[in-house]
């Protein structure tokens, strides 16, 4: 019998702690046999489980070509994030998936690829750069744009300076106003006005964008005014999830399931759904 | 209907002043078969309003901060029988309601029957028979409003019980003499029934939390699945947020939809509370509930 | 075909045979109301109801499942799966009705992944449904195109005749196999006994279903302020949903500790509050109108447009259940007649 | 201590809800003062009887106790000088509603403990264990436990 419900057991390999609530937490299937057939898509997402406490849904931070392990980044806020958080290396986890739609990164060949992330927006959009720069020649150029409400908000603080070094990026740092330290050399503003200073050109370019609802709101403003078109504007959306198969009926927006037929879409789909959000 | 035709022009007077935004009554379904509440704001509709045995909903229930889309509505009028008022008096002893911010229609009662179904296709203007009447108006005392800015209706003349009598005390004494393990088995063939739907709880006016007990889950106090384990919890922990402020109204029992007998417990600790702390909710909107006061001349006799 | 007779008084040997090793589910008088509930003998079973209080929906997909269990070792975690094995389930009295909601169940139980906790007991159900010969106010099946003797959803199809006895039209391979299972029960019937007449109900006056899926499928008649007008007496209980027999949400919770514990798959609401709130605090549907919205959408577009079927039966139990008698008929009739349908 | 210990005969767990200022002051005496008493309690100290949410009580039947005994300040002892009157108004009910669920009111047990009757603590503790003992593991709550 296949229990669709039925996590598999992962060991935490490492932990990364990436800002105050926030860690990173590397994790290794238990079951050898099943490690090397796992696979997934950049984009799609997990349950994690917490024995005892429940499941919580994050995307798969690491990227798709990386074999062996996948990882999650998650802020302690609820019950489950908070028994998660208290889990040290070696100790057991559960984990569901993959589930969801992926970003289409194959059909993004030849073009250039900007992304947008906000705070704790940035793990899905990190396990697409990263897909990207593992296949560098394939794309035109990279300009991230990433964002947080204060300095050691930022996660992923190391891949932020070997982005930098890269020549073959282009890197984009902010905080909001007030977040910044005094050895702060980023830019300092919120994302859309960031954004609309870096003014990327928005031909042959596709936008990945993920991060806090009035970001996305007002950093899709600002590329309709710089002319990106509605149909290359991907975003992931969050709801609540429980099962992440489709059957619980908690996640759809209207009429759509976010949790079977996305969580990606574009800004254009978004605009056609009910304004259930 | 004399009363029914009273309220029509009270409400469409009220409104017209501008007294009050919405009258919060009683009117027919589509099917004309069965009594809903309704929000009236506009005069012109006001000759929707009904009053009849059917009205049984406990209509202070959309007064408490469950209903924010009509406290936004403004100042309401409210149409209320006697039990109806016995709620809204302990929403007022318990800071949740302004006297004034609340404009009282007293209806005078002869009694409201258990179910609606129960006396499907009778003319609502003739008295109904007593068998399908619930206990709680067999021994009503308030049949006619104690606390109204207005009392519609003829007077009544009923004298309730001396001591309370009808089926659910009946059967609370059926129970007392019971012993234990009859008592375990009895309630635990009922809560094993429960289907943790919360009807009880959301038309409760006195179960106004924001976020309910259950709804917590760091940690998780009551657990949330259906078996007796969490059913009891459920119960238990629901019969004691009410103790000494339950007014008998009987909306929790109406609207479980399988029929667990809620009136058994909560009348229970209404005896209790009567004859431990000689209190009675809902008389009066200065007293506080007993369960926030104390007495230091309180009998105990099981304290070693 | 030539039909067949299940006499009143064979029934008792039929729960006999089925009980052996298997599950008996029939309406009966509990606390003052027909539920469907498991039955040891006929004398337990009522023929004189309308429709039962729960839906048969209990019996595949109960309120409570376990569906882990988990233990911890040293530093490993035991993780033990959880097999349904439902017995053989005769479910007798079904209504037409309900019989239908069996496909809506299916339809997303089994929407890409399997749900074998529903499937499972599926494959190992039998629903005998008995044609209706009477109805309440609250009864619409007519009105969402669903007949008081249909037999979608049903293995056998019983209808009473005028001696109480009942015909028995086989509707099904396994409705089949299991009538020759029992000759003893299910006799050759010598034809022509009296049918008694079959409940007849009116498809509800304004309602026109074609109009309703037109006038929700236009965007902005999502914000119409129609849809706080006639939710706002909703209290957000559960009740109408867990009676539904086509309302399928349901939760997963652990229960016990990082030591031990199960993950328990239990009914949920879209009524609740809580249903769909962020951990961020946001909630899309903060507002009771918003779920109540949402539930009617689910029956009437969201449904229709992804299974083809329309999510309602029309047995009326949320209009009985309701504490407050919102009716989803009033509210199917309003939108019917809403302007701007374009056509007529 | 023998090598097989005979087949072990029931041993009652028994949680205690105490407040901080009397009771849990009247156990550590009975600690200092080299008092035996029956291991079987687990003691919970909180700031005050006015704190014990008849909801924990619950909660330690479901968890598995056999016996709970509540106990805090005399009457006008109490360190926030209401709380404990709140508290045996809560108990009044609470006791009547468990009696009415149909609960054996012997396995929860109520006191007023001051910081200097360590006796009486050491009574009361080993008395409770003794009759939760001879009332036997609490099955009503522990079949719940396996669940329907």
């Amino acid at each position: 019998m296949d229990n669709i419900y039925l996590p598999r057991i992962v060991k935490i390999e490492d932990i990364y702690e990436e800002a105050p609530d926030v860690r990173t937490y590397r994790l290794v299937f238990e079951d050898k046999k099943h490690a090397e057939s796992f696979s997934f898509r950049a984009g799609q997402f997990g349950l994690y489980s917490a024995f005892g406490c429940g499941e919580a849904t994050f995307c798969i931070a690491s990227p798709p070509t990386r074999k062996g392990y996948i990882q999650c980044t998650f802020r302690k806020t609820g019950r489950v994030t908070s028994a998660l958080s208290e889990l040290g290396v070696g100790d057991a986890m559960g984990f569901r998936g993959p589930y969801g739609n992926h970003f289409p990164v194959e059909e993004w060949k030849g073009k250039n690829i900007l992304f947008i992330a906000g705070g704790i927006g940035l793990p899905p959009v990190r396990s697409v750069i990263w897909t990207c720069l593992d296949r560098r020649e394939d794309y035109g150029d990279i300009t991230v744009v990433y964002g947080a409400k204060k300095v050691d908000d930022l996660i992923y603080k190391n891949e932020l300076s070997h982005w930098e070094e890269r020549e073959d990026i282009t890197l984009v740092k902010t905080v909001d106003p007030g977040g910044e330290t005094p050895d702060w050399k980023g830019k300092v503003g919120f994302v859309p006005i960031v954004l609309e200073e870096a003014a990327p050109r928005p031909d042959n370019c596709v936008c990945v964008i993920c991060g806090p609802p009035v970001m996305i709101k007002f950093s899709v403003k600002v590329l309709e005014k710089l002319g990106f078109d509605g149909d290359c504007v991907y975003t992931t959306l969050e709801n609540k999830m429980k099962c992440g198969v489709g059957k619980c009926g908690r996640c759809n927006v209207g009429d759509v399931y976010i949790c079977k037929e996305g969580p990606v879409y574009t800004a254009k789909e978004i605009k056609r759904m009910y304004n259930d959000f | 209907m004399a009363a029914e035709h009273d309220l029509k022009k009270k409400a469409k007077e009220l409104l017209t002043k501008g007294e009050v935004k919405v009258v919060i009554g009683f009117g027919w379904n589509r099917a004309g078969t069965r009594t809903t509440p309704v929000f009236i704001t506009r005069p012109e509709d006001t000759d929707r309003l009904v009053f009849n045995p059917l009205c049984v909903n406990n209509l202070s229930l959309y007064l408490t901060r469950k209903f924010k889309d009509i406290q936004a509505l403004g100042r309401p009028a409210i149409v209320a029988k006697g039990c109806d008022i016995k709620c809204i008096a302990v929403l007022i002893s318990e800071g949740q309601l302004k006297r004034e911010g609340v404009y009282i229609i007293g209806m005078t009662c002869e009694g409201v029957v258990y179910r609606q179904e129960l006396w499907a296709g009778m003319n609502p203007c003739t008295r109904i028979p007593e068998d399908i009447m619930p206990t709680k108006c067999h021994n009503c005392d308030v049949r006619n409003p104690h606390i109204s800015d207005v009392t519609i209706g003829e007077k009544s003349i009923f004298t309730p019980p001396e001591k309370p009598a009808g089926m659910v005390f009946d059967r609370i004494k059926e129970i007392d003499r019971m012993g234990a393990g009859e008592r375990w088995d009895f309630w635990m063939e009922h809560f094993s029934r429960c289907i943790k739907c919360y009807a009880c709880r959301q038309v409760c006016p006195l179960c106004y939390c924001e976020r309910c007990i259950t709804e917590k889950n760091m940690p998780q106090w009551i657990e949330t699945s259906a078996h007796p384990r969490g059913n009891l919890s459920w119960n238990l922990t629901r019969a004691m947020h009410l103790v000494g402020r339950c007014t008998f109204c009987g909306e929790c029992e109406r609207a479980c939809p399988v029929n667990i007998p809620l009136n058994l417990i909560n009348q229970k600790m209404t005896l209790i509370v009567k004859d431990a702390f000689n209190h009675s909710p809902g008389y009066s909107t200065e007293v506080h509930p007993p369960m926030i006061v104390f007495s230091p001349e309180d009998k105990e006799d099981f304290i070693k | 075909m030539n039909k067949k007779l299940l006499r009143r008084d064979r029934i008792g040997l039929l729960i006999e045979g089925v009980i052996k090793d298997g599950v008996f589910i029939a309406p009966s008088i509990s606390e003052r109301q027909v539920v469907y509930g498991p039955v040891k003998e006929a004398s337990e079973i009522t023929f004189d109801y309308i429709i039962p209080r729960n839906s048969f929906k209990d019996f595949l997909f109960p309120q409570t499942e376990p569906v882990a269990r988990f233990k911890a070792e040293k530093d490993a975690v035991l993780l033990e799966e959880v097999k349904p094995r439902p017995k053989e389930t005769v479910i007798f009295g079904v209504r037409p009705c309900d019989a239908a909601s069996r496909a809506s169940l299916r339809s997303v139980f089994t929407w890409d992944f399997k749900d074998e906790f529903y499937t499972k007991r599926e494959e190992r159900a039998l629903v005998i449904t008995i044609a209706c010969t009477k109805g309440d106010d609250a009864c619409f099946c007519a009105t969402v195109g669903i007949s008081p003797e249909g037999s979608a959803g049903s293995d056998i199809l019983l209808r009473e005749t005028e001696a109480g006895d009942f015909t028995v039209e086989k509707v099904t391979g396994k409705g089949g196999s299991f009538i020759d299972a029992h000759p003893h029960v299910f006799e050759d019937s010598v034809s022509g006994c009296a049918l008694k007449e079959i409940f007849n109900p009116e498809p509800i006056g304004g309602v026109n279903l074609e109009k309703i899926k037109e006038w929700l499928k236009e965007k902005n008649h999502y914000e119409n302020p129609l849809w706080a007008e006639l939710s706002r007496k909703c209290v957000g209980c559960g009740a109408c949903t867990f009676v539904c027999p086509t309302c399928h949400c349901f939760d997963i919770i652990d229960e016990g500790t990082y030591a031990s514990g199960e993950r328990r798959k239990n009914w949920d609401a879209c009524q609740f509050e809580y249903f769909t709130l962020h951990a961020s605090g946001h909630n899309p549907r903060d507002t009771q109108y918003k779920r109540w919205r949402n539930r009617f959408m689910c029956k009437f577009n969201f449904y229709p447009e992804k299974f083809k079927s329309i999510g309602c039966v029309g047995c009326g139990r949320c209009v009985r259940v309701c504490p407050v008698r919102l009716d989803i008929t009033e509210v199917m009739a309003e939108i019917s007649g809403q302007p701007g349908q374009g056509g007529s | 201590m023998e090598k097989n210990l005979p087949i072990t005969a029931f041993e009652p767990k028994i949680m205690a809800f105490v407040c901080n200022w009397c009771t849990y002051a009247g156990a550590d005496l009975a600690g200092t003062g080299r008092m035996e008493y029956k291991p079987n309690v687990r003691i919970i100290k909180l700031p005050c009887t006015g704190r014990i949410d008849p909801l924990f009580i619950i909660k330690a039947f479901e968890n598995g106790a056999d016996g709970v005994l509540v106990s805090g300040c005399h009457p006008g002892d109490c360190h926030y000088t209401t709380g404990n009157y709140h508290a045996r108004r809560r108990w009044i009910a609470f006791k009547s509603l468990l009696e009415f669920a149909g609960i054996d009111l012997r396995r929860l047990q109520f006191s007023w403990v001051s910081a200097s009757e360590a006796i009486k603590w050491v009574d009361i503790i080993n008395n409770i264990t003794d009759e939760v003992k001879r009332l036997g593991p609490f099955i009503e709550y522990k079949r719940l436990k396996e669940g329907i």
